[in-house]
């Protein structure tokens, strides 16, 4: 990409119920996939894109996600010109508040000292509820030609999908230019649904300025005072994602979406372009004279000597001999000890499950076990 | 600037060779480069225990196809040495003023390179060479070369009587310190085989290389020429014993050998060993996906991979995919290979991003054989296609895509 | 080194008044010695020494800190293994505290459970108030050579350097080893005081249990409830510190501090072993034809066209025709325009003097002017 | 691993010459490597040039003393090459399976790494030499190259007709196509002198490169072979004129020169420019420190530096040390050098970390030269001795250490 770009990213989402989930960590630190993090895939698909600078807007529960980015070398991030920036929200210079934002424009507002330090001459703007392999560059190259002011990228409801309430639609004409918005709920009909995947492309001078305006009025959120507001004054054009999506904002949906990468097609869509993350140097995973597997994703330092059925596994998990795992998620370095049997279980990391424990829970309502449990 | 800091030690890492007897899986890539292990390469192991012996200045010295060895080690990061001080250096041949020339021998590759190794200052050279799998702690053969007062340690470990001929041999008093050195002997006088790791006090190395450039007849070499040479002036010289699992990979079987070692607990080289890990460079590739039809055994199985066949006692690198009904056994696959459906393979070394047919039958059939024995071990080359329905014998070597018979 | 070392940074200080040089930063980010900043002697120390992990403790307006460290790069800190952390005081995992610390005690507890996880054997604690030239090895050879359960480093009064009220006193018998502690007033002996540089040296578990146990009975300053409280359980040996020191906690000290550098012994003891900092990819320093200076201190991107004395410019400082500036610490990228007069002045970065103004401090009272002020 | 990103462009940096009309500066490092403008390499400007250009994957090929350049490039953080995909790697000769070989020309080495090129999958590839200082955006380049839709695009500067006759030149048609190319043509048709800065297709490219391989009698050149055999095959072929500053630092003469166009304001070459930035690595020098006794005019100097003396038209490097009494004028001063009390420096080079004694005279005295014209230049060599009271004329070339003269 020749065009100078800055990447923000909002690491956390006000319309999200992990549970156990994001009690300890922010929504982008959430693992997905076997051994990723959301916020992997997002920093992947700027750094495919060729994005090279990025921030982070943190608000709370952000020390996990610090963690597991380090200095952003695994993502080619540690750059000397742009890179990788996280933004707490007390690190504004002479701050004296209390941390908390009044809105998404708020927080923009509260870190505009540094985003307007940056020499990008566009912006794309994301939210960390959607996981997708997305090519920005086209996305910059159509909001060029179509003279956009703002180009809000949508997607269309898939079969196997619900809509959650309060999902913000967009409505267009038929040039895609965005003409009202409005949010999902029981009146409106999913087959015709047009939703913001919550990525937005535009130049960072009007953001600088949409957001020095909103402000001085108080005025505080993205869609309703931005998108809504202005959408006829300014040039808001829809750009249509066509490929798989995931949506992550309940434990039952986090659980759904999981499993869909369980599909080839899902899979191959998923991971087209190379997706990064933290190196943990795990030795490949061990496969014991005992072991059963079937129709499960297995990631590296894992040492299976029981049976994993329509699994998920992160890194380093143990299967003791014996033990049968289901329709279950397992997160990181989780042991899972002889003769235990497990069903519509999420494991957090860390978690050891003892000999011979029984846990079952249910598609529409999985068992969570927290972080560092002992059951 | 003239402030750069000291070394106490470097490392120098001998990676040149182009491996024969690797045969075909060195066509394309220098012997340190070769895959081992399911996700590692060979070189991958002299430079962790380094990284976890403390050491962070590295050459590796190569002068045969460094490309990919090259790419492989990039900046370093990989091994946590992309550092502003020191770091992996590759360092093939170069011309000097007048003229160039490629390395002569190891100790010539030293030779040619004092200029890098006195920009570290350092006070003791570490000499390794690129191709052993083992897991050693530098640092603690430093300290013994250190309390030795050594001029030079060299590491032996002790090898069956037997096998020791195969080997450089040191023969010792009894405080270690080494009187002879005996290239492969008929009749060995201890069973001390070098591992070629040495340690070397800088200023007393540099001396014997300058010397030993100026002598015609030398082979320049460390083994044949500079060890003697230095016993003969009696410098202090001493063996350091070494008592963990220490493979030479030099050839297809041995290479063989050391990777189903890993799938031997009976074997002490455990790699999952948090505080001495082998690093590696990563691919970016997605966890693996098992299928529905896979039958897993006593095997090791690496990112990437899409396994709907049967795995057993097999190393299989990132990328692989083995179809329904295909069945590895004994067998090792490098990385991006395709195994077709209904392909049987068995004591076999597949080399990176080979695509093997439908119904192929590659290695041992269903021979008998002696008790402790095993068959043959087939090599295919690296990015060739192998025709649905070939069957390849034991013990073959396959350099060249196989067509598809015309049909009769 | 071979032993492993973990080094901690308190960035801030309490005893410390700056006045405006710590509104928008926190002490260790403040800048000295023309392109350095605190933090930057205190990192060189650790790498040169071979400590090749940092955790530095915030609190404060430590986002210009953020920014000057970017991911450590500079200081070869960016390691996979170990490497620079910034400890935000609001990072902490599930935590809602309000982000103030009750004590250096507290502060470390509050940030234990990164220091836990570090796999180092040693730590070195660091303050941010002092700037010198330390072999940390040393130490921790002396450390262990006296079998000491801490080590804390010391120096004497230097004729120059008047004691500031209220620095930690060390008393140690014959044997170095400490046992008393008191605070400089009007009634010590400034001849006979050995007092802390702030540093000290100890096992990593015994910190942790030190802190546990403190936190447990409500203690939170290390000072008094470690050294001084524990001063007859434990073996606490000084380390006496021989060469060149600064202290910087006001704003005259400041000045003089600097101004120690033109010496010529003062330079060589502080830059013996270099001194890392952010590289700015300044031009060399220009001369005009009229320049004229003498016995200053200029660093890279300087254009010089007027008179220059007894003064430390920072990078990319510009001082115009006919302008003199005497006597003075001029920080990056500010402008001093034509025929301006300064003496006894402190200018923040991108300040702007317009033509001909005239700015007169004081040895004791230099007048500071603040960063992006206009004159 | 088979995903890795397909790069538009990248730039291949001939850095290979020894540079023997630089004479004693190039004893030690190879001409790209040599110190310029106070504290660069030659080398930085056109790595910079491609860092601002969007260009993160460079090769630099080199056989000549590469160790100093080596250690210079190192990881490439300073130009923010530190990538984990692309970045700068330094590519020397190397052996394959046969034997190895020198590069033989220039094209011999693109030809001898096009495996190398191919890893990055590139459209284009820009191949630049390492002797030239210049500020050039080569993304405007290759807008035009593709506008033209050409296969090789190569960049000319308009030089005064006098001098065209020492360079390559272009003769084009009215759009700018090459007709013909004559190299140091005695009657130039015209005055589009080639910068030694290509943009070729790189198919293209691969294919004229495999050909140009196997004739014998090529000499394996852009310039000679390459260049020409394109246009006789008629290829689409265009020049783009470059106007800024451009001056090839070839010889003593013309490195004198370009760095005092650097304190010339009156020449077009700003390197304090925050948008196009030249990046070089930094050494770890404290601020300059300038004495009660400095005079200072139009001068430049870096960090580090003691300067106690007069210091008139002249470039002074890092950690110079200029002592009371001293005069230094119209000359540069490398990196690490000492000039003691009472000397005096004119129109003089003094390569790295060379101690001038006391009241030594180097370079030109006080003779009367017409207007427009200077003295010639002195070069004192890199680290040496020139002992006090020492006098060296105007244009002497001193490569070894002066001793004191024995008292009589």
């Amino acid at each position: 990409m020749s065009m100078k770009v800055l990447g923000i990213v909002f690491s956390y989402a006000d319309r999200e119920n992990l549970r156990e989930l994001t009690k300890i960590r922010t929504l982008s630190s959430v693992p997905f996939g076997g051994k990723y993090r959301i916020i992997d895939f997002i920093l992947s698909n700027f750094v495919n894109s060729g994005i090279q600078e990025v921030s982070i807007i943190t608000r709370n529960n952000y020390h996990s996600l610090i963690d597991h980015l380090g200095s952003g070398k695994e993502w080619d991030l540690t750059r000397k010109i742009g890179g990788l920036r996280i933004l707490s929200p007390f690190s504004n210079p002479g701050g004296t508040d209390n941390g908390t934002y009044l809105g998404t424009i708020d927080a923009l507002s509260k870190n505009m000292h540094s985003i307007k330090r940056s020499l990008a001459e566009y912006v794309v703007i994301t939210g960390s509820s959607f996981i997708c392999s997305i090519d920005y560059d086209e996305i910059i190259r159509s909001h060029i030609d179509r003279q956009a002011d703002i180009t809000a990228v949508y997607a269309r409801q898939r079969p196997d999908f619900e809509l959650p309430d309060g999902i913000p639609l967009l409505r267009m004409d038929d040039q895609e230019r965005v003409n009202e918005l409005c949010y999902f709920n029981d009146d409106c009909d999913p087959n015709t649904t047009t939703f913001s995947l919550g990525m937005f492309v535009l130049r960072k001078s009007l953001l600088e300025s949409l957001v020095a305006d909103s402000i001085a009025y108080g005025r505080y959120d993205f869609y309703r005072d931005i998108i809504q507001r202005l959408s006829n004054q300014l040039n808001i054009r829809g750009y249509e994602y066509r490929k798989n999506y995931f949506e992550i904002s309940s434990v039952s949906g986090y659980m759904k979406e999981n499993m869909r990468l369980l599909k080839e097609d899902v899979r191959r869509q998923t991971f087209e372009m190379p997706v990064y993350t933290k190196v943990k140097d795990s030795v490949p995973a061990q496969y014991g004279a005992g072991s059963k597997v079937s129709n499960s994703i297995i990631s590296d330092g894992c040492r299976i000597e029981g049976t994993v059925i329509n699994s998920i596994l992160s890194r380093g998990v143990v299967v003791g001999k014996g033990a049968v795992v289901q329709n279950s998620i397992v997160m990181q370095n989780t042991e899972i000890m002889r003769n235990v049997s497990l069903n519509y279980v999420i494991l957090d990391k860390d978690v050891i499950v003892r000999e011979s424990r029984q846990l079952v829970g249910h598609e529409t309502y999985p068992v969570v076990i927290e972080k560092k449990s002992i059951i | 600037m003239s402030n750069a800091k000291k070394k106490e030690m470097i490392a120098m890492l001998l990676a040149g060779g182009q491996g024969s007897r690797l045969g075909i899986l060195t066509n394309h890539v220098a012997k340190p480069a070769v895959p081992f292990g399911g996700k590692y390469r060979i070189i991958d192991f002299p430079i962790s225990n380094c990284v976890n012996s403390g050491i962070d200045t590295i050459g590796v010295l190569t002068q045969y196809r460094p490309l990919e060895l090259n790419a492989y080690i990039g900046n370093g990061q990989p091994w946590d040495l992309d550092r502003l001080f020191g770091g992996i250096t590759i360092l093939p041949p170069y011309m000097k003023a007048e003229a160039g020339e490629w390395y002569k021998g190891t100790a010539n590759a030293i030779y040619q390179n004092i200029e890098y190794i006195e920009m570290s200052r350092p006070t003791y050279v570490l000499i390794l060479s690129g191709d052993h799998i083992y897991k050693m702690n530098y640092k603690m053969m430093l300290d013994y070369h250190v309390q030795k007062g050594a001029d030079c340690t060299i590491a032996v470990i002790d090898v069956p009587y037997e096998e020791a001929s195969r080997f450089g041999v040191m023969n010792t008093d009894g405080t270690l310190k080494i009187y002879e050195f005996e290239e492969k002997p008929a009749n060995p006088k201890s069973t001390l085989a070098s591992m070629g790791v040495y340690i070397f006090n800088w200023e007393k190395l540099k001396a014997y290389l300058i010397a030993d450039e100026t002598d015609k007849k030398s082979e320049n070499d460390f083994g044949k020429n500079i060890i003697p040479k230095m016993l003969e002036a009696d410098e202090k010289m001493y063996a350091y014993e070494y008592k963990g699992y220490w493979k030479d990979v030099g050839t297809v079987e041995s290479l063989w050998e050391a990777n189903m070692d890993l799938l031997n607990p009976e074997v002490p080289i455990e790699l999952n060993d948090p505080p001495w890990k082998i690093y590696s460079r990563n691919g970016f590739l997605p966890p693996q996906y098992i299928g529905e039809n896979a039958v897993l055994k006593n095997s090791s199985i690496s990112e990437g991979c899409n396994i709907d066949g049967t795995i057993e006692n097999s190393i299989i690198f990132p990328g692989v995919t083995v179809q329904k009904g295909a069945t590895v056994s004994n067998s090792i696959v490098m990385p991006g290979v395709t195994i077709g459906e209904g392909s049987v393979v068995a004591y076999t070394i597949i080399a990176a991003d080979t695509v093997i047919g439908l119904n192929v039958k590659l290695g041992a059939g269903k021979e008998t054989l002696p008790e402790g024995t095993h068959p043959d071990i087939s090599v295919i080359g690296q990015n060739i296609i192998i025709a649905d329905d070939t069957v390849i014998p034991a013990g073959a070597m396959v350099g060249e895509s196989i067509a598809k018979k015309e049909s009769e």
